[in-house]
């Protein structure tokens, strides 16, 4: 029985040798099952030990696999070969970001603006562990539990176009790491952390193109959290002109 | 840390034509684009207003049913409806109303918000022209 | 921890919130809107024509959309409403839409024409609605 | 060379190593820490862990219980003082990590909520639906990000422990986005790198997983611990060996073989699907060596069955199980059972340290799944190891900064910069520059599957020699391996060849600490010595370094108040 194969079309940029991507076709065996993910284990292991990307967890939770797969960003690992016509795929680094190589690319702004949007609950006094845990109601808990649940895959970015015009946009997870704590009824930072995510390059860029929801492969609406945050931003700007003396 | 970048950054910039990559951005820009309609149309009835302001309201009656004004405004109503129902369908997105353990979906928004619309519409047409 | 200002966009945030406004608003009230005035009135439909109880079978022109305006306060509250509300929303989405097609450059001047023919727009609107209310044209 | 220097450098930025990080920095807000991390740390493998962890929070329960469980679980080879000391710790550092926001589930009253897990008498796993590790991980990570003294040192691969008169005084590291060899030095090192499941074809372990830490600490003389002890998870998908929770079963679920009968009650009557991980995983083999499991394309499994606990308790209590289950099989676990096999998930051995993660070598410290305290003996039950990542962790972190504050930071001088020159020459001009040989990943993938065949959850004296053999030939055969890529940028391929140079080392010690334990333990099953040997193996197994095969010793296990007994669930 002749093997069925299954062509990959990945972008290839080796900046000490490359001036210019380009594409390199490897043929793979196909099985039914196969992600893309292990056809590109199978390239690096039988054919071609320069191909480089970035992989981890093979379950989807770990957040390091992304690409654009016939143009839409995806996580390798959780794309299969049998969702593509003609078993043949184009791998291509995410978009937006600026590629290191091969398929690897640079979230160095990411992580800065995750810093900024100071990811941690912030009280006005911290309590004691000794008096055991902060009472949180199931219902307080789903306010906030989906947007925690953000991988940090930058998939959202790869697909929003305000982010590729302008990356000085905070951006769709960040937003929604940001409304996270925001929504956490443990956190009391909500002074000190608006004034960040209100700023004219934090929400206030979105335009509702709504990609980021329909790419997130973890079920978070960044599109969501950035519209909530967006009339939070609102409200307060018109409180604070009715009641101009803190009546926050 | 990694500060030195020895090569030259590769990073494709998006194109003005970056909408036609594909079908969601594409609807997505013409929802934008269908903006100009409405802008266009609120633009029209006041220049519509100002005749009769400085002639008679004949003028503004006649203007309402000049063919390029009732063509224009026709091509506006489509839009503004596409308008309408992108933005129902959002509100669906943005706001949805949790029901026992399932939230509304999206387009159970935009039926119920169309719905809503048509109750609007008659409201709009008693109070300003009926009662 | 190091110092941090942040400009927060008090002003965009007011903007924003007018924006979202007139987004509801054309969507709710600029579609009956467009009927009365392109499609009711020049073609002779409902609301705008009634039957005469004298023939039956023709169909009589009894109002016109000058009622829009000169009805009640309250109809010149409807225009004013949705025409304010829907150039308000339409002229800040397409400023931004021109910005994501090669323009973010000219972001200050796009923003600048577009809030200036909100402006006047808005004002010239009001100015005619105020005045036929004060010379009693509105009632 | 380029060189950094701070006050304690921790390589591994999953759980453990960012607890020690935290830890710290709390304890001595000056300390200076920097976390070396061969992935952005929020791709740690600590993410993939999904049922809980385990903390005494509930007035039915108490810390002897917790004690007891967790060293009867380990075939009373656990220190029985690090387990008191763990237990008491796992409560405060429970409520810790709730304090800086992990979003736990929810009791109706607003307390942690905590489920049954295998091996644990009572309820007392506290859990965040099925994705425990990736919130806390997250969690620990964001919360790191607030500490402006925690230096992070993202995609850098350590390489080399510095040693100076036995004392650490820092790593040598490739930063991989330059490709640069660069020295980072520290009054103390902590090793946080986890376990080494890649070592295994069939492993729940993700790609990164290869055993680092526990190479480095051991080359540079520290000796292994407990090697033997390899934990089989009863529950891995049969194709990619992808985790399905234990709180699957925690929650209800139902192991089934071919005939549709619950087959544990023949292993295990008193426990059922609740019993230790070790017992369970063997009698799946022994249902399927008994031809009463099913036949797949990827060898016999049997089947885990969900289904009669209804759809809402899967969505609330179990999405994940849910999500793997219909992306990687397409079966809806609420309509269909799940099958599943054993494989290897967890190291209990590990880089030796006493309770404070000391590991006896001046400086140098490790804690988490890459250390063996030892708490976890001969075999781990579910849920105490993310636990014990924070627990020892922080003790790890604490320890470091002490004995840092003493300290005088190392100079960059002799012998360290040498020792880093050898290393630059080691990798660049030997490893990488080498033209002709056989690809590293062909060598990777026959030391996995000998592991698979020979060192897997039953062993023989013939099957352990062949695998001390092959690996001893396969380690001689990396010498000729090629690196193809030749690149210093981001050269994925070079890690790889450093990762698996780092494995047969690590990989070596298993066997050789395996056939000389003539016993059957926990996890260590012995097809000619099927009985416990209290009389001569009551003892930990240390491997040390030598210039041939590992040299194997021992070292006493450490009896509180729990006598060993005979272990019946």
């Amino acid at each position: 029985m002749s093997q069925e194969i299954a062509t990959i079309r990945v972008t290839r940029y080796r900046p000490e040798k490359d001036s210019q991507p380009f594409f390199q076709e490897y043929k793979v065996p196909y099985r039914h099952d196969m992600v893309v993910l292990d056809a590109l284990n199978y390239i690096k292991a039988e054919l071609d030990g320069s191909l480089t990307y970035r992989w981890s967890c093979r379950m989807g939770v770990c957040g390091s696999c992304g690409a654009n797969i016939d143009g839409e960003p995806k996580l390798t690992c959780a794309s299969f070969l049998h969702e593509f016509k003609d078993r043949t795929i184009t791998v291509e680094p995410m978009s937006h970001f600026p590629v290191i190589k091969d398929l690897v690319v640079d979230m160095e702004d990411f992580m800065e603006k995750l810093v900024k949007i100071k990811p941690w609950i912030i009280r006005k006094k911290d309590s004691l562990v000794e008096e055991g845990e902060y009472r949180q109601s199931s219902k307080e808990l789903d306010r906030y539990q989906q947007f925690s649940s953000c991988i940090n895959c930058m998939l959202c970015y790869a697909a929003c176009p305000i982010y590729g015009l302008n990356e000085k946009f905070l951006g769709p997870a960040a937003t929604a790491l940001a409304y996270r704590y925001i929504e956490d009824s443990r956190d009391q930072g909500k002074d000190i952390r608006f004034p960040i995510v209100h700023e004219i390059e934090g929400v206030w860029e979105c335009t509702l193109v709504g990609e980021c929801s329909v790419v997130c492969p973890k079920g978070v609406d960044p599109m969501l959290a950035i519209q909530r945050t967006k009339i939070l931003g609102a409200t307060n700007a018109i409180k604070s002109i009715l009641m101009p003396r803190g009546g926050r | 840390m990694a500060e030195n970048k020895h090569y030259p950054e590769l990073r494709k910039r998006l194109t003005p034509g970056w909408w036609t990559a594909n079908r969601h951005y594409a609807m997505y820009m013409v929802r934008e684009w269908t903006s100009l309609f409405v802008a266009l149309y609120s633009l029209i009835f006041i220049y519509g207003l100002s005749l009769w302001a400085t002639g008679s309201r004949a003028d503004f009656l006649n203007f309402l049913k000049n063919p390029a004004v009732i063509g224009f405004s026709l091509v506006a109503l489509v839009f503004t409806m596409y308008h309408a129902a992108t933005w129902f369908y959002l509100l669906g997105a943005v706001a949805p109303v949790k029901i026992g353990r399932s939230k509304t979906k999206p387009w159970q928004a935009l039926i119920l918000n169309l719905i809503l619309l048509v109750i609007v519409s008659y409201l709009a047409i008693w109070l300003v022209v009926l009662r | 921890m190091k110092m941090e200002t942040h400009k927060v966009a008090k002003l965009h945030a007011i903007l924003w919130g007018i924006f979202s406004l007139g987004g509801m608003i054309a969507a709710f009230l600029l579609p009956v809107m467009i009927y009365m005035t392109a499609i009711a009135y020049p073609f002779g439909l409902w609301p705008f024509s009634r039957e005469n109880p004298a023939c039956p079978s023709c169909l009589t022109l009894v109002r016109d959309p000058s009622l829009l305006v000169t009805g009640h306060l309250l109809g010149a509250l409807f225009v004013f409403v949705t025409i304010a509300g829907s150039l308000f929303h339409g002229i800040f989405r397409f400023q931004s839409a021109l910005t994501e097609v090669g323009l973010l450059k000219y972001r200050r001047a796009l923003e600048a024409v577009g809030y200036f023919i909100i402006f006047v727009g808005i004002i010239v609107l009001a100015y005619y609605l105020i005045a036929w209310y004060l010379n009693g044209t509105i009632t | 060379m380029e060189h950094h220097n701070h006050d304690i450098v921790i390589v591994g930025g999953g759980a453990a190593g960012l607890r020690a990080a935290i830890a710290a920095v709390e304890l001595q807000p000056k300390m200076d820490v920097a976390v070396v991390s061969k992935v952005y740390p929020m791709r740690s493998h600590t993410v993939s862990a999904e049922g809980g962890m385990a903390a005494v929070t509930r007035e039915y329960d108490n810390f002897d219980s917790h004690a007891y469980d967790t060293i009867k679980g380990s075939d009373f080879l656990a220190d029985q003082d690090s387990v008191e000391f763990f237990v008491k710790e796992a409560p405060r550092e429970s409520y810790q990590l709730e304090h800086w926001g992990c979003p736990f589930s929810r009791d109706p009253d607003g307390r942690i909520s905590s489920r049954a897990f295998g091996g644990m008498s009572v309820k007392r796993t506290l859990f965040a639906t099925d994705k425990i590790g990736f919130h806390l991980l997250h969690t620990l990570f964001q919360t790191s990000l607030k500490y402006e003294n925690i230096h992070r040192y993202d995609e850098w691969f350590v390489t080399s422990l510095l040693v100076d008169k036995d004392r650490v005084e820092g790593v040598t590291a490739i930063e991989m986005r330059t490709g640069e060899l660069v020295t980072i030095l520290g009054k103390a090192v902590i090793i946080a790198t986890g376990g080494c499941g890649r070592i295994f074809q069939f492993t729940t372990n993700g790609w990164i997983k290869t055993g680092d830490g526990m190479a480095l600490a051991y080359r540079a003389g520290v000796p292994l611990k407990d090697m033997e002890m390899v934990q089989y998870h009863p529950t891995l998908l049969p194709n990619t060996g992808i985790l399905i929770t234990e709180a699957a079963r925690g929650e209800g679920g139902h192991l089934l073989n071919k005939d549709g009968e619950r087959f544990l009650k023949r292993y295990v009557p008193g426990k059922m699907e609740l019993g230790p991980r070790d017992i369970l995983s063997r009698a799946e083999m022994s249902e399927i060596n008994a031809g009463r499991g099913f036949d797949g394309p990827y060898g016999s499994y049997v089947n885990l069955d969900l289904t009669h606990l209804g759809e809402i308790t899967i969505e609330d209590k179990l999405p994940f199980v849910k999500e793997l289950a219909e992306k990687y099989l397409g079966i809806d676990p609420a309509h269909e059972p799940i099958p599943v096999r054993p494989g290897q998930h967890y190291m209990m051995g590990g880089v030796h340290t006493d309770m404070h993660g000391f590991t006896g070598m001046p400086g140098l410290y490790a804690a988490g799944e890459a250390a063996c305290v030892t708490m976890n003996g001969a075999n781990r039950l579910g849920s105490n190891s993310l636990t014990e990542c924070l627990v020892f962790g922080a003790a790890a972190g604490r320890a470091a900064a002490q004995s840092a504050m003493k300290e005088i930071s190392p100079s960059f001088g002799n012998p360290v910069q040498g020792e880093a020159m050898m290393e630059e020459k080691r990798i660049f001009d030997q490893l990488l520059k080498h033209e002709q040989g056989e690809r590293i990943s062909g060598i990777r993938t026959e030391m996995q599957n000998e592991m698979e065949k020979d060192v897997g959850i039953y062993r023989d004296e013939n099957s352990l020699k062949e695998a001390c053999r092959i690996v001893g030939a396969l380690k001689t055969r990396l010498k000729n391996g090629i690196v193809e890529d030749k690149d210093h940028v981001y050269n994925t391929e070079l890690v790889s060849a450093l990762e698996l140079d780092f494995m047969l080392d690590v990989a070596e010690t298993i066997p050789y600490s395996a056939v000389l334990r003539h016993e059957s333990r926990g996890a260590h099953f012995r097809t000619e010595y099927t009985k416990r040997d209290d009389a001569h193996f009551l003892k930990h197994s240390m491997a040390y370094k030598t210039a041939g095969p590992p040299r194997i010793d021992y070292s006493p296990v450490m009896i509180t108040r729990w006598k060993p007994e005979e272990r019946v669930y």
